[in-house]
Parts: structure tokens; sequence; C-alpha cells
């Protein structure tokens, strides 16, 4: 393929916009140095715990890789749903359906071994597509803005799970279901269940789907600009809808792998919280790619369980990791948004000028 | 369950849960009248509980802990404004990062401000003062003039917002800036100073809100203790089709729904509760199907506004 | 007469290109002066000038005899000059009075003093005639009294001088009547206005003077009693000895596309077809010329399948009448379109261009494995590389945003993507409005090109010459109804500058 | 004019030295971090070469999924470890571990297994489950570590671990904790209407509840009870406006409340319903004083964890054994009294709480009636 030879502009635009996140990360961890030696903590001994409590041994990676796995899930979900223009804020919501799904199948019709799996996983798919389906239509057909319907559903579907685990398959009466049996988790590879590379497969394959599909280049087309696309003969309402179910389905999936995959494969109160939100910031902070956002979302896992590490370490409140993620998000996006700014492109390009004559002087 | 003598317990709950979600949404309708739409009130609303918590602990003066409350709420908003009309950055994408940020700082501050010393741990609460006469009218005596002073500002705020949109020139101008920005620009309105002063007045209220839920609900903070009131204030935004007497009615729907759930929890104790729990949500979502079509809003909702698109 | 404006050689460069040529233009009070030229000829340029929005690159603007320097509308105001946009400056959701006293600083305190702000302009509606429902929303206001609401807008804030940029574009026959008795009332109390319009009965109706500007300078001042209409056209238009540089043809029989008394909104005179019927032969060009607003659009979307039109038939190439009316059945059928808006229709501004180039053949087998299964990047990337040089797309390369390239360019991808599908007929709307000479020259060849290739063209256009230039047949649209056909080959110029005028 | 633009770039943080340098950064924080790991798996070696028996010092941590103030859960367990610790001069306390998600529960434990401290704390059975997987690790790799999941029933809850050497549980006696407070409600309701706010339906929740309304229903036979067991720990406007629907429609005069800052939310309503009228009964530690006017009395639970040190300094911890608290080890006791309870009643309630420490007061069959008909 020949080499990709773009303007000026074009590639200081590209390179600012890898670099911003990069920047903002950078700038998130000096912040909360500073936070840390305020407390009279020191940052340096801190930051190492939460490395080595990450990627210490391969026993914290694989714990890092597990923790990490719903967040490419749900990271995932919000990307593919965002590059077609849909701000589907209920990942959190489609993963826990798709954990119900999974533990009635399993659980409900008392399966065993592969079959089991396979039914468990297929299950988890289909409510995550079903709970993003509801928002698409309602979306289609109302033009319901979907921001806040899919968080509507997100705790409606919170309080169900709740009903799950506590009336229907509750382990003789404590909140939690029976667990899922042997035959049916998924099995570990070194340590670590196969969810996370299923994960990482779906990752790439989201970003062959996106990028090398012509279904794929339809989403994005009718992201970027839907007049467009629907002059040039593009069904845009049957893309929006797709764009809904299968990002919902992704978000799915991913309940079923942990509830499949990961101690103490039961439902259990507080299962999938927190999961929505962080895959939204991923999805932001990788720019809408797919393989970057496994990067960022294996990134965010080092902070959970790093941020664990350091706590007991130097005993400074987790909500420091809390808010380095928070500052990472708010850097990362006032950041892609200067780039864009025609006052700074203009400077940019200043500089550029300012090169290329020097380049000429010297030449 | 007799109906009847729960009903009483039930508007009280509604007046009681009504209010931080009015406060929000009075700021949303300020915001939105701009062209900014705000998804961040969630976590405005946590800064605005905890510092008022906090600083009300502190002083022992709730009133200075509503104020200051109020303040963290401005600044923290400050930084969605910055961010959305000055970077011209994508407003939900904001609002999202500020959901995640602020209550992490609320989590944060009070982690340093309670420490383990658990005496600073629940608070002094507002004192509700009950208007003579009004107050001992059955059924709703009791639920609407029997409240905390905070709460009857709020209630009070709602005539004062739409006298302000209705005949105030500052209150015309924000109405132009979210409808038509280009036609306020050549009237000689500066649509970005506007805009900043939504963000001012819409950090204040929600701040408020948060505020209440600290100061006059519940004696304590917990992490979150906003539980989608923010999101929920969104909402009634849209099905009061942006103005306040309809921010009014929707959010009191809203706190009756919430009542109702609690009212059902307490009587039909054997039933599968956390079907109840969702009646406020649900409600929301149906409320939404039927209320909130797209074409009602400021035309210009939710776009930057470019200076040099003349 | 005593003066009111003088603007004195006022020149306006961009870049190279001079919109403005020292223009001189005097108005006095209690006259009616038009402004007249031809899309393009530098008249918006000149009245943004006046009202501050550009500065003028050289020359002076007195008021009264003095000489004045305005810097922004704000100061254009407290001058008392004031500007009717053609695309109103309102708030539909407010009611009249809100939108006339929206920005007003009259009065001190923070309060809208509604009541005296609307004795006042109950006095001005009552001098001079403007008639308005103060309470009722602007949005659901005819067109004629959002129009009134504007005119008095600027008259409450004290203009001696009004601007009215295309006032009856979209007003109705009875309203432009009872605009003008407004505007003899506005003259009588001593206010100038300078009139911008195409339309010739009602410039000879109205105006004392006329000054024609084409391409940026000032041809001549006529009083109106001392001329005629054929002889502002003449002024207008210029000794049009059009060059004959394309062949035309005379001879296309086969039906390629029929349209059979199609209707769509017919209720709005300037956003609708009435009863509208036409029909385009394969391997012929049928120009649609006409004033922008009298129906160009609406047409251009039921011959694309964006809109279903209300009544009448459309016949497709293979001779049946088509049922769905949306743009893939369209496409499917062989439909080329260059769309009205190169950036929100014809373009995916985020994408590259070379995306753009095969934004509706993704799923062929040229580009991709198993019907869009596996996109072929390389194949893309080289048939991109190849249209590049065919279409002389000036970029760095196509791997390019299209947003970063220029109008010209912008519209060669959409002319490349067009045409490279060989389609049966090809709507083009509006192709080279805003674009060089040079981009212009060449999309007119590819156009031709096609033509002769036998694909039927349908060229929509404000743009007088080029309709005059390429048409083999012409036909005239104005509010919404056809009003003659005319052959392309010696076209009657006049008889069709006036039919555009509404004769 | 090209001075300044050569010192104008020059100056400039070129990009590729901005990439450079933030690699950099990285890189070196991930040095110190190996550095970091070497000193902490040296300080470990250190610790572990000493024989277990005689050890000079030991370390306790806490993982809780709330925080040490919260009025309830947590912070009685956080009392029960301080009031250890001050009876056990040789251990020392790492930071508690508050906020712990579920998804972070099993690496929190594995944390403090790395630091080979001793006896790992887990509040409530949540981390039962969660922590089967670290157990079984740390039963080979660290031999010291110990492992203690309160309010846990090891032989129903703990099936899928492979050993419980380093676990035991600790299992309080909630029938005498129930019928203690049932005897309070009993003697204080005029009302002859109680109520009760759960913060999960927990099988030791249930018992709770049915020995409380056994022991008030053996004082006076018309006591009605209402309870709700789902009100989660966190949400106090819940237990507000819960309080309020039981006054107003069951015209309960008299709360006892296991749901932490719901209860908090519970207290507000009885008070706004007059505090000399309405009372409550506060779990799991003793607040009663001037700033609670509705408090009675508390329920007072320790986790026995001094008992817990002391096995392991002895060696005998573990195997899956669950530590009872009662009223005679001091696991289950009644706090002091407001003074809104007469001295009759207060004798009254300590003659039937010496029944109850006897076993003699309510009968099982009693309790586990009204359990069978929730």
């Amino acid at each position: 393929m020949a080499k990709k030879a773009l303007s000026p502009e074009e590639r200081s635009e590209k390179r600012m916009m890898i670099l911003t996140p990069i920047v903002a990360v950078l700038l998130a961890l000096i912040i909360g140095a500073i936070i840390i030696a305020c407390l009279g903590k020191n940052p340096f001994e801190g930051y190492a715990a939460m490395i080595q409590g990450s990627l210490g041994d391969g026993a914290k990676l694989s714990k890092t890789l597990e923790r990490a796995c719903p967040l490419i899930f749900t990271g995932l979900c919000a990307a593919f749903a965002y590059k077609c223009g849909v701000f589907n804020l209920g990942g959190e919501g489609q993963f826990i359906m798709g954990g119900c799904a999974t533990a009635t199948c399993v659980l409900g019709l008392g399966l065993e071994g592969p079959a089991g799996l396979a039914l468990g996983l297929l299950a988890g798919i289909v409510a995550g597509a079903i709970w993003g389906l509801l928002p698409g239509i309602m979306k289609i057909t109302r033009g319901l803005n979907e921001m806040i319907t899919t968080i509507m559903l997100n705790y409606v579907a919170m309080y169900f799970m709740e009903y799950i685990f506590k009336n229907v398959y509750s382990d003789n009466g404590l909140p939690k279901t029976v667990a899922i049996p042997q035959s049916a988790r998924l099995p570990e590879v070194l340590g670590t269940h196969v969810g996370v590379i299923l994960a990482i497969v779906l990752g790439i394959f989201t970003w062959y789907v996106i990028f090398r599909t012509s279904f794929g280049f339809k989403i994005r087309a009718v992201g970027m600009n839907p007049i467009a696309s629907k002059v040039n003969g593009f069904p845009v309402r049957r893309l929006v809808l797709l764009a809904f179910v299968l990002s919902g389905a992704i978000a799915g999936l991913g309940g079923a792998v942990e509830l499949l995959g990961k101690t103490p494969y039961r439902l259990a109160d507080g299962f999938g919280s927190g999961f929505g939100f962080d895959g939204v910031a991923i999805a932001l902070i990788a720019q809408l790619n797919p393989i970057a956002a496994i990067f960022v979302a294996f990134f965010f896992g080092v902070l959970s369980t790093g941020g664990t590490m350091m706590q007991s370490v130097i005993g400074v409140p987790t909500a420091i990791v809390e808010i380095i993620r928070g500052l990472i998000i708010i850097f990362a996006v006032a950041g892609m948004a200067a780039v864009k700014l025609p006052k700074i492109k203009a400077y940019v390009a200043a500089r550029l000028d300012a090169r290329a004559k020097k380049a000429e002087v010297n030449a | 369950m007799d109906f009847m003598t729960a009903l009483p317990t039930i508007l009280k709950a509604m007046t009681m849960g009504a209010v931080p979600i009015l406060l929000a949404a009075l700021g949303e309708v300020f915001s939105e009248r701009a062209g900014l739409v705000n998804i961040g009130l969630e976590g405005v609303m946590a800064i605005g509980a905890f510092v008022g918590f906090a600083v009300g602990k502190m002083t022992g003066n709730l009133w200075v802990g509503l104020l200051a409350g109020m303040a963290a709420g401005v600044l923290v908003n400050m930084l969605y404004a910055f961010c959305t009309v000055t970077l011209c950055a994508d407003q939900v994408v904001t609002g999202m990062a500020i959901n995640i940020l602020a209550p992490a700082i609320a989590l944060f501050g009070y982690n340093l401000f309670v420490g383990s010393n658990s005496a600073n741990a629940t608070g002094a609460q507002m004192p509700s003062i009950a208007i003579p006469g009004l107050s001992d009218i059955p059924f709703i005596g009791n639920a609407f003039f029997n409240q905390t002073l905070l709460a009857y500002l709020a209630f009070i705020l709602v005539p004062l917002v739409r006298y302000f949109f209705k005949h105030f020139r500052a209150g015309l101008s924000f109405r132009s800036v979210g409808e038509n920005p280009h036609a306020a620009e050549t009237l000689g309105i500066n649509v970005v100073r506007m805009k900043y002063v939504a963000c001012i007045v819409c950090g204040l209220l929600t701040a408020a809100g948060g505020a209440f839920l600290t100061l006059c609900y519940t004696p304590i903070y917990t992490d979150g203790i906003v539980m989608g009131r923010g999101f929920i204030a969104l909402a009634t935004v849209i099905f009061g089709r942006w103005t306040a007497l309809g921010v009014l009615g929707a959010s009191l729907l809203f706190g009756f729904f919430d009542g109702l759930n609690v009212a059902l929890q307490a009587q039909f104790q054997a039933a599968p509760v956390m079907f109840f729990k969702m009646i406020p949500y649900i409600f929301t979502i149906i409320a939404l199907i039927f209320f909130g079509s797209k074409h009602a809003g400021p035309k210009a909702n939710g776009q930057p506004y470019f200076r040099e698109q003349r | 007469m005593t003066e009111l404006l003088r603007m004195e050689n006022i020149s306006k460069r961009f870049g190279s290109f001079y919109a403005n040529k020292n223009v001189t233009l005097d108005v006095q009070e209690g006259e009616v002066h038009t402004l007249l030229g031809e899309n393009g000829a530098g008249k918006s340029t000149l009245m943004n000038v006046l009202i501050g929005l550009y500065q003028p690159t050289e020359g002076k603007i007195f008021m009264h005899g003095k000489e004045v320097s305005i810097s922004s509308p704000r100061v254009a105001v407290e001058q008392g000059i004031g500007m009717v946009h053609q695309h109103f400056m309102l708030i539909d959701d407010m009611t009249g009075l809100e939108n006339i006293i929206l920005g007003d600083k009259r009065h001190s305190s923070p309060l809208l003093q509604e009541d005296a702000d609307r004795k006042a302009v109950e006095e001005i509606m009552d001098r001079y005639g403007l008639e308005i429902d103060l309470d009722e929303k602007v949005g659901e206001m005819s067109i004629g009294m959002q129009q009134r609401v504007e005119i008095m807008k600027v008259l409450f804030r004290g203009a001696d001088l009004l601007i009215l940029d295309e006032p009856t574009a979209v007003l109705t026959d009875l309203e432009v009547e009872g605009l003008f008795d407004i505007m003899r009332s506005l003259t009588a109390e001593g206010k100038g206005i300078v009139f911008i319009s195409h339309k010739m009965r009602e410039v000879m109706r109205i105006s004392d003077r006329v000054t024609v500007l084409r391409r940026g300078e000032t041809v001549e001042t006529v009083r109106v009693a001392d001329t005629t209409e054929q002889e502002l056209a003449d002024l207008m238009i210029g000794q049009k000895f059009v060059e004959n540089t394309y062949k035309k043809v005379t001879d296309a029989t086969k039906e390629e596309f029929v349209l059979k008394d199609v209707s769509f909104h017919p209720e709005i005179k300037h956003g609708g077809l009435k009863d509208v019927s036409l029909t385009i032969h394969k391997g012929e060009i049928l120009g649609v010329a006409g004033i922008d607003g009298n129906g160009q659009t609406p047409l251009a979307e039921v011959v694309t399948g964006l809109v279903k039109p209300d009544s009448g038939k459309v016949i497709g190439p293979d001779g049946a009448e088509i049922a769905i009316f949306s743009p893939e059945a369209f496409i499917d059928a062989g439909l080329g379109n260059i769309p009205e808006d190169r950036n929100k229709m014809g373009l995916v501004g985020d994408m590259t261009i070379a995306e753009n180039l095969v934004l509706k053949q993704t799923e062929s087998d040229q580009f991709s494995l198993g019907h869009g299964k596996w996109l072929k990047m390389g194949e893309i990337h080289s048939y991109a590389e190849r249209l590049r040089e065919e279409n002389d797309i000036r970029c760095t390369s196509v791997d390019q945003t299209a947003r970063s390239l220029s109008g010209g360019n912008q519209q060669k991808v959409i002319l490349a993507r067009e045409l490279e599908g060989h389609p049966k007929l090809l709507v083009a709307v509006y192709p080279t409005r805003g674009l060089d000479i040079g981009a212009t020259e060449f999309i007119h060849n590819q156009i031709v090109a096609q033509r002769d290739a036998g694909c039927a063209v349908l060229l929509i256009s404000a743009d007088f010459d080029e309709v005059l230039k390429l048409s083999d047949r012409i036909v005239v649209l104005f509010e919404g109804q056809i009003m003659g056909t005319y052959s392309g080959a010696n076209p009657p110029i006049k008889e069709i500058s006036l039919a555009m005028a509404g004769k | 004019m090209s001075e300044i633009k050569k010192s104008l770039s020059a100056a400039m943080l070129d990009r590729r030295q901005a990439i450079f340098l933030g690699l950099g950064s990285m890189g070196a924080l991930a040095l110190a971090g190996c550095g970091g790991s070497g000193s902490s798996s040296s300080s470990s070696d250190s610790s572990s070469s000493s024989s277990s028996s005689e050890q000079s010092s030991y370390k306790v941590a806490m993982i809780m999924s709330g925080i040490i103030t919260d009025g309830g859960w947590d912070q009685g367990h956080y009392e029960s470890l301080k009031r250890a610790l001050d009876s056990h001069p040789k251990w020392e306390m790492l930071e508690p571990k508050e906020n712990t998600a579920d998804a972070d529960a099993a690496t929190a434990a594995q944390t403090y297994v790395d630091q080979d401290v001793d006896l790992i704390i887990g509040n409530g059975n949540q981390f039962a489950s969660d922590w089967a997987e670290v157990v079984a690790d740390a039963a080979d790799s660290h031999p010291k570590v110990h492992f203690l999941i309160t309010n846990t029933d090891p032989t129903t809850e703990m099936t899928d671990y492979e050993t419980l050497d380093p676990v035991e549980t600790v299992l309080p006696d909630f029938k005498q904790t129930g019928a203690l407070a049932g005897v309070v409600a009993g003697l204080m309701t005029k009302t002859k209407s109680i109520g009760f706010i759960g913060g999960m339906k927990l099988p030791s929740t249930l018992t709770k509840y049915s020995a409380y309304l056994a022991a008030a229903q053996k004082i006076d036979p018309s006591i009605q009870g209402q309870y709700n067991f789902e009100a989660g720990f966190t949400d106090a406007s819940l237990g507000t406006n819960l309080t309020q629907q039981w006054i107003a429609s069951n015209n309960v005069d008299v709360m006892w409340g296991d749901a932490s800052a719901v209860d908090n939310g519970a207290r507000q309503a009885l008070e706004a319903a007059g505090a000399d009228t309405h009372f409550d009964i506060a779990q799991p530690i003793d607040i009663v004083g001037d700033n609670q006017p509705t408090v009675v009395t508390s329920t007072v639970t320790d986790w026995m964890i001094g008992q817990a040190m002391d096995e392991i300094e002895s060696g005998s911890f573990g195997g899956g054994k669950a530590i009872t608290g009662n009223m005679d080890n001091g696991g289950i006791s009644l706090g002091k009294f407001s003074d809104k309870v007469s001295k009759d009643v207060q004798d009254k309630i300590n003659e039937y709480a010496d029944q109850i420490k006897a076993g003699t007061f309510i009968t099982d069959d009693e309790v586990s009636a009204i359990q069978k008909s929730l």
C-alpha cells in the first residue's frame, strides 16, 4: 500500500490526536503525585506499588487482565455505538442483563459442560442485544434522547438482577446465585480465564468490522454525516438500530464472560457496577479505536488492581485512583477538543511554516 | 394496605424527594435555554452534597455550608463551561467526564474530612418549619407546609424563574441564545458571556439540590447519595418542556412515584421489593415516551457556537 | 431632495478577488433606490460593508453628508442604518413583540418595559401601516408578517436608511402589494430604502432610481422613468454573446425520465412544486433556469428520491412508474446526483478522499471480497489515485480528509464518484456555485462529456450563464411552476430572463 | 527575524522530544517499581525467618465494602478491631481498606497476602465467596497468613473452598441479639407495634428479626412487627420514608435497625414524630448520647477479633472453625441505657437478659416458627 503522505496539517493533527491521551495520562499521574505528596506520602513509592501490584508477577498480571476484561467489553460497546453517532450509556445495564440471561440459562436449565458454556454465552449476547434494542426503538420511533433512556434502563437492569439472585436462583437464602457448575465455566489458560483472550479477539474483530467491512464503513459514515449517508443511499435508520443492538450484544457477552469466567462465578450485589461509565471513558480516551480501547482498558485494569496495592502500601484513600481516572478523562476530552480548535490549528500551522521556512533557508 | 392512610406520608415523601430534582432541573433549564446540555448534573450534585455537609459541619452553620456547596458547584461547572463554550468540546463527553471526576473528588474530600473520627460522620439538619394553620390541613398540610426553609425557597424559586424568563431583559436574551445564537449576535447579545452566566446559575442551583440531600433530607453523606437524581433531573427538563412550571410538575410527579415505591415496600413486606424500586425509573422512561418528543426544546440546544460562522 | 447616504468608490478585496471595485452609490431621503445585479455581482458584499459586517478595502461612506466609519452592525444601527436579511434573523419561539425588543438597551431597568415598548411599536405600526400581531409566536406567523417584524426591528431602533435584501423573494403577490404600501409610507416620511431584487416587474413599479452592478462594478445609475425593463435586463446581463462552445443536441427523443403533473406542498409558493411536468431525454441536458428559492430544492429532492411527491407520477428509465421514493431505489435505477450542498449532502467531511470516492460501491466485487466482507484497501487506494489524475483533484494525498479540500476540489471528488458509474440520469444542482473559473470550466466539460456518452442530464442552476451555456433545452421555474420551455441552441434570452422574473 | 524564529522553534518542545520525555518518565516509574518490589520482598524474608510461635510483632488488616464511619456494620467491625488491639499490644494495624468494590475484593486480600499480614479480616459474607482462590494460593505460598471472615457459616457458604486451614469465621448468636432487642422493644413500646430494617436478606438477618419479635411477644403477645430486609446500607432517605410510613400506617413507636446509614434515616423520622414517644435501639455499636435523642440503648456485637488473635499467637487458628460470639464471651451485649429507660424497666431488662443468656427466655422453635412465616 503506498505510503500515506498526508498534508503537513493533517499529519500534525493526527500526531496531536495520538499524543493527547498520553499527555492526559501523564498530567493526571503528576497531579495525583502532588496530591499524594500533600498527604505526606511518597508518590513514587505509591506508583511503584501500583505497577508492582498489577504487573509484579504472573498471578498479578492475570488478576489485572481479568479485571480489565469486562472493561474491554464495555469499552468496545461504547466505542462501536459512538462510531455510529449513538450515545449508548447503557453498557452497564446491557452487561448486567447479559449476566442475568446466562445465569437463567445455565442455572435454570441445569446445563453442564461445554453446551452450558456455549448456550450461556449465547444467552448473554441475546439479552444484551435486546436491552440495547429498547433505547434504539425509542430513538428511531419517538426520537427520544438515548442518553437518558439508557441510564434509566441501567437502574431497571440492576434491580432485575437483584430479583434474579435473591428470589429466583438464590443460594439457599443468601443474596447470591448458586455458583455456575465447574464444567460450564470458562477454562483457564496460564491462570487467566479464556474470556480475556475472547475480549482481545473481539476487539480486533470489531476493528476489522468497523474499518475493513462495508457494513463498518456505512456505520462510520452515518456517525459522521447522517444526511450525506441518506443522500448516498445508506439505510440510516436500520444502521442506527443495528448499532444499538450490536453494542448491546457486546456488553451482554461481557456480562456472560464475567459470570462464567471470574470467581465467584455467581451473580451477587455489585456485579458489573461501575463498568458502564468506565467503558464510556475508555471509548473516549481511545478515540473510538477498538484496538486502542483494549490498551486503555488494560491501563484501567492496572489502575484498579495497582491502586488497591498502592492504597494498602502507602495508605492513601482509594479515592485517589478515582480522581486520577477522572483527571485523565477531563484532560483527554479538553485536549482533543483543543486540538481541533481553529486557533490551535493555526498556531500549529504557523509553527510548521516556521520550520519549513527554516528548512528552505538551510537548503 | 389502605391507600388513604398511607397517602399523607407518600405526599410527604413526594415533596421531600422532589426538591433536589427540582433544583437541579431548574439549573438545567438555564443551561439548556442557553444551548448547553449539561449531563454532569450528577457530579455537580455530589460536590454540592459533600461540600455542603462538610462546611456545614465545620462551621456549625448549615446556611454557610449550603453557600459553600453552591460555590463548589459553580467551580466544577466552570470546568464544564471552559471545555464546551471556549474549547467547543462535545457537551455529552464533557458532561460524562464531570460525572466521573466530581464524585471522586467528593469521596476523596470526605475521606480526608471524616478520617477515622466518626463524630464528623453525622451532621445536623435544617429544622422543618410548620406554617401555622396551613400545615394542619389534612392530607396535604404536613406534606407541603411543614418543610425546611431550603425546600420552601426551592418552591418559591419556580415562580421567580418563570418571571425572570418572561419579564427580564436578561431572560429574553437567555432564550434567544439557545434558540438562534446568530440572531442574538446580530442584536448585540454577547453569546459566549451569556453561556458562561448560564453555567454559573446551573452550578449554583444544581449544587443546592445536592446540598439539600445532606442538609435537609438525611444527616449523612455517603458516596453515591445522589443515586441517579442528576439524570432524572435531565429527564424532568425534557418532559417539563423546558419551563419552570413544567419542571415543577415533573419533579413532583417523580417524587410521588418515589414515595409510592417506598410505601409499597413498607406495606407489602413479603413481596419482591426490587420491582417497587424500579417504579420511579420505569415511570421516567414512560413519561419520556409520551412527552419527550424531539421537537420541543431550544433549536440550537447542544450545538457548539463558533463565532466565526457568520 | 437632501442626500441621505453616499458610498464613494468602495472596493472590497478577498485575497486576489475583487468583490467590489470602486462602487459609488447615493440614496436621497424619501427615495427607493434599487440595486440590480446577477448572483455574485457584489450586491450582498456592498451591503455587508454598509452595515459593518465587512470593512471596505478602499472608499468612504457619508451619512447626511458627514463621513462615518461603520466598524460593526451595532455602529450601523447607531448611524440609523438597518438591514432586513433575506433569511430572517428571528426567534421562532418568541412573540412578535419579544423579537422586536430583544437586545434593546434603551431602558435602564433590568425589567422589560413591555407596555411602553408596545405603545412605541404600535405608534410606528400605525404610522407606516405595518400590521403585526405582536402576541403571536413568530414561528406561527405568515412569512409576510415575519418580514414586517424584521422591518419593525429596524424601525424601532430608529433607522433612517433601510436595506431590503430580496424582500419579495419570499412573499405572495398580495403580500408584495402590502410591502410596497409600507415602503411608500416610509419614503413619504423621508426614510431612504435600498431595494435589492431580481424581479424586473417590481423594480419598475416601486423604485425611483436603479444602480446596476456587474462583476463588482457599477455599470450605470438610471432613473426608472427614463428606462425600460428591456434596457435594464440588458444592462444587468450585459451584451450576452454566449460563446457557444458546446454543440447542442436537438434531436434527442428517447424519454429517460418523465415527471407528470408532480406537486409537492403546492400551497408553499417558495418551497413547493405545482403540477410540474417535464421530460428528460437520453443524451440531452435539460436546464432548469430560475431565481433561487422558486422550487429548485423540492424538484431536486423529488428527482433524487429524497421525498415522495404529494401527487403526480414519475416515470423511470425503464418506462415503469417509480413507486418507492428512496435514494437507494433511485441509485440502483442508475441515478447520479451532484447535490445542492457539497458538505452537508455530497461528502462525509471527516472521511478521506479515497473513502468518499468509493462511498456507494463498498459492496461491489471491485473493492471488497465477499460482497463487502473485506475491503480491498489497496484496490480502493489505486482507484482513488486514478480518479485523482483523471479529474485533476489537487490534493497532497487521497488519504487526506475531504473537509480539508477547497470547494472546487470537493466538487470534483463528487463528480468523479457519480460519473464513474456511468449513470443513466445525472441530476446536477447548482454544480458550480462558489467555484473558481477553472473548476467551473472543468465541471462543465465533464457534464457535457457525460451527455455525449448517452446520459440524460437535469441541470438545476440559478446561474443564468451556466444554464445558457450547457442546456440543450431550457425550462424556467418560477414560484414552483414551469413558466415555459425554450430550445437551448438559440435561446431567446430576453424572453427567458423575463420569464425568470415572473412575466 | 530568522533569529527569533530559530529560538522560537528550538525553545518549543519539539514533538519528538515530548514523546521521548513521556516514555522516559514511564520507564523511570517502572524501574522504581522493580526496585519497590525488591524492597517489599526483602521485608517478607526477614519476618518469615523468625519462627512463627513467639513472633515479636503481628500485622492485622481489615477489608470492608463501606467506610469505618458508617455508624453501623463496618464501624462496628472497626471498633471491635480497636478493642482487640488495645488488649493485644504485639499487634499492629495497617490502614483499613475502605470502599472495596466487589470486583476488587480478591485483589485487596492478595495485596495483604503479599505483605505477609498475619490476620486479614473481611467484613461480611460477600468476602467468603470472593476469596476462594486467594485463600487457596495463600495456604501454600504464605503459611503465616490467616483469614477471618465475619458473619459467615463455613458449612453452607464456603463449600467451594479447596482448604479451610488458614480460615476462620465469626458467627455471633444472633438469636441472643434479637432477643435482647425484643425485650427492650417489648417493654418500651406503648402502641404495641415495633419495626425492623435490615440491610440485606441474609439468614442471619431473618434470625435476628424472628428472635426480636418472639421475645417482644413473650412480654406482650399483642405486639405486631413490621419489617424490611432489603433496605441496603447507604440510602438514608429510604430509612426515613419507610419509618414514616410505619409510624403513620401502623403507628410503630420502637425501631431496631441492622442497616448502617439507613438506620440514621429511621432515627430522623422517629425524632420528627416525637423523641419522647418514639424510641430506637441502635446496632451494632453503642451510640447512646445526647446527640441521639431517640436511642434508648444499643445491642453491641463484638466480632471476637481478640480471640482470633490469641489463637494465632498460640498457633491453634484455622481449620474453618466458626467462633461463636454470645453473651457469655462478651460477643453480644447491651449498651448503656439512655435516661428515657426508667430504673425498674432497666432491672426487668437485666433480669430477662440473664434468662436469654441461660437460653430459657425463648425456645428455638418459637423463633423458627416466625422465621418460617417470613
